[in-house]
């Protein structure tokens, strides 16, 4: 059976070139980069040649990039490192529709005794930049809005909102995990102070990523140790890895313009088909302002986890916003502050393309979720009332 | 995750639909909730001769609603209201854990739709 | 030039083996392993494989096992990790030898109010455990003690002292980096609540690592986001990573028995011609309870770095127990806690074995040392003194 | 990490010892510090006719002392006493950031030999 896979959002195969890159860094140049011999030297190259890849791609210097395990300490990096250069300073602002990275790391945070707005978004995703520049405080340490969704792909005003943040002398942060390599990413463009991003969004290993901390923007360490990357993440660098990441970098810029009319022309196929062969169903998210790879659609009379397995039995890997946590089926938070309908909310399913997907893929994608819907919608008591 | 009758059972139901002239008909769940379960019954001679089920619902809706009326066809009506959850979960190899919030519902409209054919023939 | 590589202890070559097994990960078996479909659960076996071979190496079961970013994040999430859960005891006992990992979170949690009793060692760097026993106070949250020193190789009597920790009904947190594949570790026979691993000293990839944290144990994340490793530590699994982990926690405890008479064999033999062969030197660390593979050597008349650099020149990788940051030459914090006289602290090196040195290598390193101090010491006006 | 050049001198240094006869002798550093530098002259004619050096101490003790030896032999007293630090980390192609301890320790030591002439030669 071909397999084909469409859940670029959640993780993506490593490129061949990025693995061919990572393999002389496990036996041969395996060095500690710390270490002063040459055997640590090498390593220290190698770390100093992805950090200007990772830099150049973003439009960043080399030393304004610090490495991580992933987007995950990334977000946490970024929010929980400011805190304590801004003693009094205990509020922060960001919106309902962020990664649980940054609304987890938040929650820990009010814990703590700091307060957090949420800002709500429109039917498509979008921040209320109105809200926002309201709620702003005196004590307002930063601001961090993601760059694109993850679950619906819709894409924030960030240069508006970061303006703003400038305006009202406030850190701002972006969560850029989802838009590089899938639409520009230039810290200056932006205006951002801090911006976050994961090497296996973009064909790098898992477990690798970066937090761009603009010169000038203090933050302090959340890992402690023996104070590598100038003392901002302790622990020894993850070389192989990180070697993998600049070349997925490096790889995203270059073939940035390719890949995004490659994905655009796959993800307005896929939409218009599903909408001329499948009835009641809804596109999520913003209809224009959304990530050239992200297809999210929901579908009357089908539950997402059963679309899901049944294309899965048929070799299509896709995700879903829906989810159970035993107690409640519940739907994504993002799909909720989209207020979509309850008919909808639970049969979402979120097709996210990569650069290795093709025309074909979109082709049996619709046969197959054709297939998927007729069968659920055949079983469903909704489906003829 | 799903245990490989969990698979089967979701992926080839038996019984999909609603039986013709049903003596009970017993329905649990919403839209609000992400699932609804409806089964409907033909009783003669005490035995349930007919159990039909539609499901809108996740990958338990779906195999317990099947494996509920498999189990519950040929029963006399004693013998289905005493059917259990452990029968249901037993028939399917498992559940896998945390995923348990469905697996009741299947049985819950079968006995409701019982309960109804009763409640009608008293 | 043949080079040969004795630093061991900073880091180890992945073994071809390890590396075979992580191979297929980053292009095939590439899913997310939180994904519901098939390549997700391909991933999510792979980890479970992973987490039963850690397990299983150490006597731990598998849900014990807290996968992290490496070394320096299992020590914070460790000693961090149950602050939360013990509101009120704001006291920590640890030693004066600990590594950075440990000791910096110490100090970020002074810094947070808490207290923190460094115990001192003797001068084979030994804890004292008398003063350790009775530096325990009502508010005593955790003790955490390394198993065996990263840069003298003194093994600490790990069970008496989690036998102390358990009888006051104190958390034992051990740092195992260095000891795990060159002595037996189990948590049971240790008698520890938490146990901290890192992958690349093993042979394994850099950037992975676990704590062990026995069932019953309370602790809390300090990197949040999406709830993976139920709940303790977020972001998307290294699955690649984790594989290479897992396999080379299984190959060391296969070779255990194996790789440690042969390392201790290099090590014996190593010290005993260095003293048959050099003048003016001392052996640093316990004289029997060390790592087999660790020498740590102090040479009067020759400074720690040039040694090193001069070595490296000659193909050898060795350490050094002294290290400049601009405004001092400083001597080690283990190395002054060992109490090492002036003539001899600013003068060490550590050799550390790994499974692939041969007998051959010690020939080579003492030739080269040879020379090196010859050099070094027609260079010193203290040498004739 | 370090330059080519530091590397050489620190490898391959030259003029290692004591002048015989010393005119003037400077030594800067202790074991407790870690580096001590010893540089002893030969002076003739207002000239350093001999300079050499004994470093227990980094690379860049090494390598500074061999740079200043170099320098300063063959010049005159006043243009040894002229000598900047800049003159020996440009001699050396630059030393990298955060290793600035020692760069100057081994001019001072020569400067405190040159003092030890002039002093003695009063
Ligand atoms: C928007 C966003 N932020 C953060 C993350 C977390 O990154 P990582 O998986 O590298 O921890 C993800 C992906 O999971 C994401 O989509
Ligand atoms: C004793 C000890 N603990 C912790 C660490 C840190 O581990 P990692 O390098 O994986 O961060 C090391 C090695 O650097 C170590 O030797
Ligand atoms: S939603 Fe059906 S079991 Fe969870
Ligand atoms: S100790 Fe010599 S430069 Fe640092």
């Amino acid at each position: 059976m071909k397999r084909i896979y469409m859940d670029h959002s959640a993780t993506t195969p490593v490129d061949s070139l990025v693995v061919d890159a990572m393999l002389p860094f496990f036996s041969e140049i395996f060095g500690n980069a710390s270490s002063l011999h040459s055997f640590g030297t090498e390593a220290a190259e190698a770390l100093s040649l992805a950090r200007k890849q990772v830099a150049d791609a973003i439009g960043a210097l080399p030393e304004e990039i610090i490495f991580t395990s992933g987007g995950t300490e990334s977000d946490n990096l970024a929010i929980r490192g400011v805190v304590p250069f801004n003693e009094g300073k205990k509020h922060i602002i960001t919106s309902v529709i962020e990664h649980p990275a940054v609304l987890n790391t938040c929650s820990f945070l009010e814990s703590l005794g700091h307060e957090v707005t949420y800002v709500p978004v429109d039917v498509d995703g979008i921040i209320d930049v109105k809200v926002l520049e309201e709620s702003i405080r005196k004590n307002t340490a930063i601001i961090s809005v993601m760059h694109a969704n993850n679950e619906v792909g819709t894409i924030q005003p960030i240069e508006e909102i970061s303006g703003i943040a400038k305006e009202h002398n406030i850190y701002f942060h972006t969560d850029a995990v989802q838009s590089v390599g899938k639409i520009p990413v230039n810290v200056d463009d932006l205006g951002v102070d801090m911006l976050s991003i994961s090497s296996h969004k973009i064909h790098g290993p898992k477990g690798v990523g970066a937090l761009y901390v603009r010169n000038g923007t203090n933050i302090s360490p959340i890992v402690f140790g023996g104070n590598h990357e100038k003392g901002m993440r302790s622990g020894t660098e993850n070389v192989s890895g990180i070697v993998g990441f600049g070349k997925a970098m490096e790889l995203a810029a270059e073939r940035l313009s390719e890949d995004s009319v490659h994905m655009t022309r796959m993800r307005d196929s896929l939409i218009s088909r599903v909408f001329d062969t499948i009835s009641d169903v809804r596109l999520n998210g913003h209809p224009s302002k959304r990530l050239p790879n992200n297809v999210n659609m929901s579908f009357k009379y089908a539950e997402g986890e059963s679309m899901l397995m049944l294309l899965d039995m048929q070799g299509v890997a896709v995700s879903t916003g829906s989810a159970c946590s035993s107690k409640s089926l519940k739907a994504s938070h993002v799909l909720s502050a989209l207020r979509i309908e309850d008919e909808f909310i639970h049969g979402s399913l979120r097709m996210s393309l990569g650069r290795e997907n093709t025309m074909d893929d979109i082709d049996h994608m619709v046969d197959a979720l054709q297939e998927t819907i007729t069968k659920l919608r055949a079983m469903s008591p909704l489906a003829d009332r | 995750m799903y245990s490989k009758k969990v698979m089967e059972e979701f992926s080839n139901p038996a019984n999909v639909g609603v039986v013709e002239d049903a003596d009970g008909v017993g329905e649990v769940g919403s839209t609000i909730d992400g699932d609804i379960i409806n089964i409907s019954i033909k009783v003669k001679d005490n035995i349930l001769e007919d159990v039909k089920f539609k499901t809108f619902g996740c990958v338990v809706a779906i195999s317990t609603s099947s494996a509920v009326v498999k189990l519950a066809k040929g029963k006399t009506v004693d013998e289905a209201m005493a059917l259990t959850n452990e029968d249901v979960i037993s028939y399917l190899d498992g559940l896998p854990e945390g995923k348990d919030r469905c697996s009741g519902f299947a049985l819950d409209a079968l006995k409701m739709a019982i309960n109804d054919y009763i409640h009608k023939n008293k």
